[in-house]
């Protein structure tokens, strides 16, 4: 029987709120990316996934990824619907209380819902991405968590526990399935208006960088936590997490150097988001000078696979393909090369002599969750476009969509101040008008009439 | 028809266009600028070290009107954005030979 | 004998650290909120704020609030002053070292002053918000952090120790106490030269969702990190906090939705802000289930908060009283009625057949901090006004309290780099010049005048 | 023979993750400072030290800095080449996974190179910058670090193991390391174009304040995490951090308002930086009163002492000298004076009646690492200038160092969305042209030339 | 000389600047301006407070021509930046008296 | 009077603005304005596409002068902002009918 271990939660305790933070810091680095017109949008997608997915998580998301197995490996039950009862001092996880680990793994599910919306940039109903998001984690995250990560002494999930490939943080169930799913998206959706036409460079690269160096941070929670332990696994994950990451920066500003002439500062924030993505599944199997080797593979191929939708001609806006499905793949695959028994998942791949065995279990958890996330994202997608509309109109995407999704604008250093004349709504909630008309408002609230108008 | 240009302090804008409303005037473009002049700019510091910025900031209107408006709509702005300060701004006035409004084509005064 | 637990005090370590950081995050949401000639003052203020209660927390601020009682669970004696009996390794607060135990608690006093920046923006005299936030954390935080947080088997704070009321981290002490204080505050201030008339809307929007993200983050050593241990308790009201947090923000965003027909990204960021607030005090009295009612009651009631200076003309800049008066009451409150024996704190509120007794408890508590908060802080306000001036001129707040407090601008995109001419000082601090005079400077500093002066 | 502590190593976890933070922290302290075409080049210069540093130290350099002395405690052997021998459970440091602890001091590596950076900022060429980070990292800090952090029972470094100087976290072995590197670079690549003629005001302080708020978040896990443990130690070191950090952020902007009539942002963000730096050493040494007065001495030297660069004439950019070199110096050298034995580290210094012997120790370690870190940069720089060139064409740096290095602009809040036409690559890697020419790219990708051109 | 000042609808920048190119003409200054006219601006909403935002974003243009190509000029910016839509701008145009290449020190036509 | 409008490279601002102060100006508007002419713009590249920013930065100064002035002041500006290098920009004067200053409502030559 297990105990409980201070020191193990406390480092699952501070790694849920590493991972926490991975998502603000996503929404800063995808939000740097948009032009200034879109920024809030992207910020909202990725704030507004936190806050489905969590409930979602609370109420049926943890039992359905880590309950008891109903068969096959495919889906847990319902048996921890709203958490009740893990509640008591004596429900662990392991060596640590059952609700840190609910709330560790919570943060997973909604990085990865919150990864998508980098494909479908500056032109997405937010309602529509809100349904999105909820169906998709549910439909989608919430099962392909259980074959991935649940455990039970092979009665688990049937990709980790009972297939046994390898994936140790989630390179299938985090990368794979958001960067699929992120495909499958841009298809519905289309391109943008002016894609390839109009420039589209990203209109603040410190945000990016500061959203890459957070998400940089919480990734060693991601990694290093998923030890689920304060031990040397999780060193072993850590080390490999930062030199791997150090690795892929590299190797893509040394790409963009040779084809471009210039490293650039979006390149190294991409490689370094690259090189984390590619050693998520393999901090664990592969020693730190295999992780050097997944960070240059990872930053290289990433590098590349970039503009492969400007040669397929689908809008992945933010390259979501082409740095965490294509980096997902190249994480998960090259454990069958280059895991070695020195590491302490303990697995000889190809190159160590450990033959083609660990590999085919690598490509057959990879393609399974590529295929089910793209298919049935597509569906969820066509669904959602047919009943409500997945996109705002041409007009409100030209003009911005932070404008017409949600009546702001990123930015005011101006100092034309008097631009502007406020009307102050003080109207019970009942008063429910789905139109903004300011005019109305103001006649309907003449006690403010006074007060609320401009002097003139 | 005429050009007049108006130079001013940016919290007046808004009295300034709504005089202008008053009037009849319907359009009028604005940019931002900087004024350099008799108002002193002001003074940042920075690790010790002062740096005098010396432009303060104005918002320069640009409105297009019809020959007879002219000293009117000089006399409105100028009073409106009028505060007696040091830095009030300026106002002029250029002749205009063609005007057009690009979305139907009319020049002139139609195409005010 | 309770003995060092190093898993404990890890935990404790790493949630004092992000305790730390809220101050700067909140320092970013104000920040963004503020138009762009005011946002390096809020920023001052906040950091100001770490500087001057950092320093009296160790001092004496944690004698105060946390040494032996001196009658009646009013305060604490001056017996750990300087902090000089706490330093050796024998020294324990439970389970583990004092000196952690200061630290974490020192991060409250601090984020609990800065809170009430926000009630002031734009118009504060720097040396007079100095000047109250060291009077107030001395007169009100400290011996408030006494009443609540300090317990010593029953001869504690009257609130905790002795009343019973339930405050885990901080509802009364952190968030009514600041709320009420910048109610007073903004009373005594009167409200922002143009308030109503010119539009005062965020210049910053991504920096408002920054601060908000490392609000969420630091929040979870806030209330996770309340319970001074890693355990089961600390994994509840982890998964309390981020599951209120998501409701709140979808509950504030769905009253927007409704009422203005736009979710709005400062609705998201304050509605999770709301969220944070109002499962302060109850993180440890409610299931995962009564959390997300937690949440959704506070942004909903918050959302419709916030329009209540508008009703009764006070300017609240930032809205310190619709989000943490509100909020904080709404968590302590509800407490009395949601509160479920399954959780740890081990009490049923009202609807678990609780009876009337725990709200009863928490409404005295909720009702002492508000009005020794207000009264005090109102007073403190009104006499540093009558001694030195709390509000700058009105000339000053025209053209920008960040160029009048602190010389300086925010920003400098511009490509007109040339609009200045630097004139550096390398006077002795002697030569102490009050006025910024910078002809008479640079004619005093003949050695410079040939290198600093333009070139013409 | 001690055993894994998963307490400990869940700190030290903690800790590495934190020290990781504080690099993206100063890239954005730093570019927050420059002007805004400078910024991405100044972002850049700190990932790629990340990157950089962080795959020497997996090779070689934690081998060189903490395997077995090879002599005279001056460097380490080779044994730890690639970090082999350490991945298995059985390997550790202390109480913790040896991989913890190497990932733990990979990250003050990386922190000393890139502190460097502010020295040279807005003139370097990345290439050349690129290169000295590795061969500096080499031949300076990998040394050094032995010297200073490498203990094995009176065998380890000569400076902290044999010589008995303190230095708790680096206040030589990093700030004054690079603090005098800074010195020795600005002085090889002399001055910026147009230096103190031309205003070179911050351009985002916001920016800055948040870089500031990262590294003292992160700085917990420097100086509380370099007690390996979660002891009363690191207790003692995180509450003397806290208060020095605030006691000179209030000393600095003190002398401001004295000196310059204004406290400004900037100077509470540089003081709260060298109270920082300041404290790094001496966090163990002193007690909390001490540390207070760590922190006054601190502030107001350095706040002085960044004025040196005008009188000396060498542009030393954002400060490197003026805030590590004398912030680093101070905090070691007033340990000699205000060591008290009621704190952890158990020495008296010269005011508590220790004499003066840790006084010289002190001296010694301090001057020994400022000259050898002073020369060999010097000399490590002028053979880079002479081989490859260290600087940047007058031309370059006057349209801007981010366009000429890196072929970006930071940001794009334009309304003119039209001014530029993209002209998309697909280009394979192989086809290398060291220039940037877009007519010619676009010909030599015909397919492209319909849908990547402008619709005119 | 004279002196063509457009203000136009900023997506249709791309456009006049070809038009203008593939007229002939070889310069022309930019800058971002705010417009007020007819054309509606926007609400935004912060905390339940509408602000009714009534500049509409514009780039103005300044084409110094000469004599003989200003109808033309002056055409091929109205046609390039028509829409139809409300808002999409004006050009007007203003006599020139001296023009001067900094650069040569050349004035008149040599100077364009 | 004339209205002296200059384009220029952002970095003379500073050589100009004293030139015309030595010369007596007391005054003059300023904005940020982007280029489009002979000289070139740059390139930017993101992930792999480049884009060709055609547009350069300029500063574009107005002085309202009296007539006797405009050939010293076209003289002076045109001086003290030339490098020799493409892109040092132009001069332009156009007649001016009224000049009015806010503050004190003076008008012709008083008023600048
Ligand atoms: N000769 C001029 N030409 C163009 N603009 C001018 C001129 N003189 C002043 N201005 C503009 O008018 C503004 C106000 O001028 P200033 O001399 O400061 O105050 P006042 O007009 O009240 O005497 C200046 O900031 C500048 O923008
Ligand atoms: N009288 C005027 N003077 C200067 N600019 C004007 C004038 N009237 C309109 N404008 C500019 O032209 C733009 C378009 O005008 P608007 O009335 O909105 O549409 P339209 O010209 O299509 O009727 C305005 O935004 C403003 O910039
Ligand atoms: N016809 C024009 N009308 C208005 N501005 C012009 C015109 N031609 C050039 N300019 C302005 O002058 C600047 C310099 O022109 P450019 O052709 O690049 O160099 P140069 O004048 O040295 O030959 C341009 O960037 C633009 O701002």
């Amino acid at each position: 029987m297990p105990e409980l271990s201070a020191g193990d939660t406390a480092w699952v305790l501070a790694s849920a709120a590493l991972v926490l933070l991975m998502t603000p810091g996503l929404a800063l680095f995808y939000g740097g990316m948009v032009r200034a017109k879109g920024v809030l949008n992207m910020l909202m997608m990725n704030f507004a996934a936190i806050g489905i997915v969590s409930i979602l998580w609370v109420l049926y998301g943890y039992s359905l990824a880590f309950s008891t197995d109903i068969g096959g490996g495919l889906l847990g039950g319902l048996g921890d619907f709203g958490l009740r009862g893990l509640l008591g001092e004596e429900s662990l996880s392991s060596t640590i209380p059952s609700t840190v680990f609910v709330g560790f793994q919570g943060m997973f599910a909604i990085i990865t819902v919150a990864l998508i919306s980098g494909a479908i940039a500056d032109r997405a109903k937010f309602s529509a991405w809100v349904l999105f998001a909820a169906v998709w984690a549910t439909l989608v995250y919430f099962p392909v968590a259980h074959w991935v990560f649940f455990f039970d002494d092979g009665n688990g999930g049937w990709i980790g526990d009972r297939l046994g490939a390898i994936d140790f943080a989630g390179g299938t169930a985090v990368h794979i399935n958001a960067g699929a799913a992120g495909l499958a998206l841009a298809l519905v959706l289309g391109r943008r208006v002016g894609w390839r036409k109009e420039p589209m460079r990203p209109h603040n690269l410190p945000l990016v960088l500061l959203g890459a160096g957070l998400l940089w941070f919480g990734w060693f929670g991601f990694n290093a936590g998923s030890a689920v332990a304060a031990n040397g696994l999780a060193g072993v994950a850590f080390v490999n997490t930062q030199v791997a990451t150090a690795a892929a920066l590299l190797a893509w500003i040394l790409v963009e150097r040779i084809r471009d002439g210039k490293p650039t500062t979006l390149g190294a924030a991409s490689g370094a988001v690259a090189g984390l993505v590619a050693i998520t599944p393999a901090c664990s199997s592969v020693t730190p000078i295999g992780a050097i080797i997944v960070g240059v593979v990872a930053g290289v191929l990433c590098a590349l696979a970039v503009g492969l939708k400007t040669k397929f001609g689908y809008d992945d806006s933010l390259d979501v393909v082409g740095v965490h499905l294509v980096g997902g793949l190249a994480g998960s695959l090259i454990i069958g090369f280059i895991a070695s028994a020195a590491a302490p998942a303990g697995v000889d791949g190809l190159f160590y002599g450990g033959g083609f065995s660990q590999l085919g279990k690598q490509l057959v958890a990879s393609l399974a969750v590529l295929v089910y996330s793209f298919v049935v994202t597509f569906l969820i997608g066509k669904i959602i476009d047919k009943v409500i509309g997945f996109r705002i109109s041409e007009d409100d995407e030209a003009s911005g969509i932070d404008l017409a999704e949600h009546a702001e604008t990123a930015y005011d250093f101006s100092t034309i101040g008097g631009g502007s004349r406020p009307h102050t709504i003080t109207r019970a909630p009942s008063a429910d008008s789905e139109k903004l008309d300011a005019s109305a408002n103001s006649s309907s609230a003449p006690a403010d009439e006074k007060e609320g108008s401009v002097a003139r | 028809m005429k050009l007049v240009t108006a130079v001013i302090k940016p919290h007046r804008l808004d009295e300034v266009r709504a005089a202008l409303e008053a009037f009849g005037v319907s359009g009028m473009t604005i940019t931002e600028a900087s004024g350099y002049g008799r108002q002193k700019g002001h003074t940042e510091v920075y690790r010790g070290a002062e740096y005098e910025v010396d432009l303060v900031p104005k918002v320069r209107l640009e409105i297009v009107v019809d020959d007879s408006d002219v000293d009117d709509i000089v006399d409105v702005v100028a009073k409106s954005a009028h505060t007696g300060k040091i830095g009030d701004g300026k106002v002029w006035v250029v002749p205009v030979e063609t005007v057009v409004r690009v979305r139907t084509g009319e020049t002139g005064q139609e195409a005010l």
